[in-house]
């Protein structure tokens, strides 16, 4: 159970538990990816239970924000820690993505 | 055993530890074998930021790169870690059994505006910035090499 | 990282560990060296009694011999530590500077009844009791080897 | 601190707090000592929260013991783990210490 997916209200909220690397990013792709299908526009991707991401694991996150977008859907991260933070500047992703200090902040910002 | 929290008597200085394994190219190992290289980061003191960041993130792109890359998931083909570590620095060697790859030609700047939206392409990009330095050579094998220096 | 209680992912068959190190003649560095060596046999799975009791036992009579006989407590002299462990067996190997002793003679049965009220004299007995195997030889300095097989 | 003692009754009780071995067996030989020679004569030595213990911390019991029989006092053992048991059997001193299981019943013995 690496991933725990909730409705909180209209929003799809996702935790990831553990590590989001090579070896498990698919199961995420495809949790989000039938929840768009399914109509599902809003979605959290929480991180306070991670510990560290992979290239593949930022690759996943980019592909989905793209799929979501496409669909008139709407990406929002939150509860990065400051390793995770340090990962998305040097990628530049920080500023591609709309990431949250706390859960509630995410929620309220859709 | 003495708690780890308490050690007692004097400090080690020259401590060096080194690890040496194989794995089959399965990317489910890789979680292990990065557990077991951050405890020995952990056991040499290196900083928190190191032990869960850099070290992890640096060493799942090489070994999925000679997993997938190298060995193209070919299960028979094995991957080799070594790993040496001692109060100076880590130095990680991810050996597959691939014909290798120019690592000047495939290291891209992944925060350009047209890499930034890019799916892949980011993993020597990460190795090289979490890391003091990349290295690629053929020895037995495909070898990419990580050298860290290590922070307190 | 992941807890150490949660290991996620496939277990390491060949994991292989090594460690060395140097510690001045003084007694006070015996306990962190025996809790390295301790941690390096967690990792690899050995049993607790193994972890708790052989491992630590043994090398601390293996230290405190090579600082107090081999070495005589000269600080500048030193003593090398190697372990060498993996799923199967732990080599560990004390190398103090000092010109040597006979095995065969300094091993006595620490139980017999005159022994058994002895205040000194357990040393080697319990290596020889606690490890599977303990061979005393010279290679550059008095080297006292230890090897014990993994239990589950 | 590796050696907690206390006055329980006319008892003097030891702690050992981690291990006992040939680093600090010369304090707990010492604090016995000057307490012997204050003239106490009843000793119980508590294992409950000790590591391990080596052959020169065997040798230091062995020593107490006979210096405390020699004042016309009388030594115990309690709180053996199951390492520290098989520790004592392999070097057969389980025959030559009075050992209880807990420290009630070491205390009681006297
Ligand atoms: N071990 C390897 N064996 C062969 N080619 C490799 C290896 N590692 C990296 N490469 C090459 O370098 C390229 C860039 O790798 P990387 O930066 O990790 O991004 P990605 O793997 O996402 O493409 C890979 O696409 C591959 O062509
Ligand atoms: N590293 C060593 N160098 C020289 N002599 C040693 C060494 N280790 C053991 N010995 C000899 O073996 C004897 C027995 O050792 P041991 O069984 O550990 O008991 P103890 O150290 O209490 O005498 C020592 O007294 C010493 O003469």
């Amino acid at each position: 159970m690496s991933f725990a997916l909730r409705k909180q209200g209209e929003i799809v909220v996702v935790d990831v538990e553990g590590q989001l690397i090579v070896g498990n990013r698919q199961e995420l792709k495809q949790k989000v990816l039938d929840e768009l299908e399914r109509g599902e526009k809003k979605f959290l991707i929480d991180f306070s239970q991670t510990g560290y991401i992979d290239s593949s694991g930022l690759g996943v996150l980019v592909s989905l924000s793209k799929k979501i977008r496409e669909q008139g859907g709407e990406l929002r991260l939150a509860n990065l820690n400051d390793d995770l933070k340090t990962l998305f500047e040097l990628t530049k992703l920080d500023t591609l993505f709309q990431i949250a200090d706390t859960r509630e902040r995410a929620l309220e910002s859709f | 055993m003495t708690s780890p929290d308490r050690p007692r008597g004097l400090p080690l200085r020259s401590l060096h530890l080194a690890l040496e394994l194989e794995i089959p190219s399965d990317v489910r190992y890789i979680e292990r074998v990065v557990e077991m290289v951050a405890r020995q980061c952990e056991h040499l003191a290196y900083s928190t930021r190191q032990v869960s960041l850099n070290v992890p993130v640096a060493l799942t792109e090489a070994l999925s790169n000679a997993i997938l890359r190298g060995n193209r998931e070919h299960v028979s083909k094995r991957v080799q870690v070594r790993c040496d570590v001692n109060r100076d620095r880590l130095v990680l060697e991810v050996v597959d059994e691939g014909t290798g790859f120019d690592l000047a030609e495939c290291l891209v700047d992944a925060t350009s505006p047209e890499n930034v939206v890019r799916e892949d392409g980011r993993g020597l990009f990460l190795m090289a910035q979490l890391m003091d330095r990349v290295e690629r050579f053929a020895n037995h094998g495909n070898v990419v090499r990580l050298t860290m220096r290590r922070h307190d």
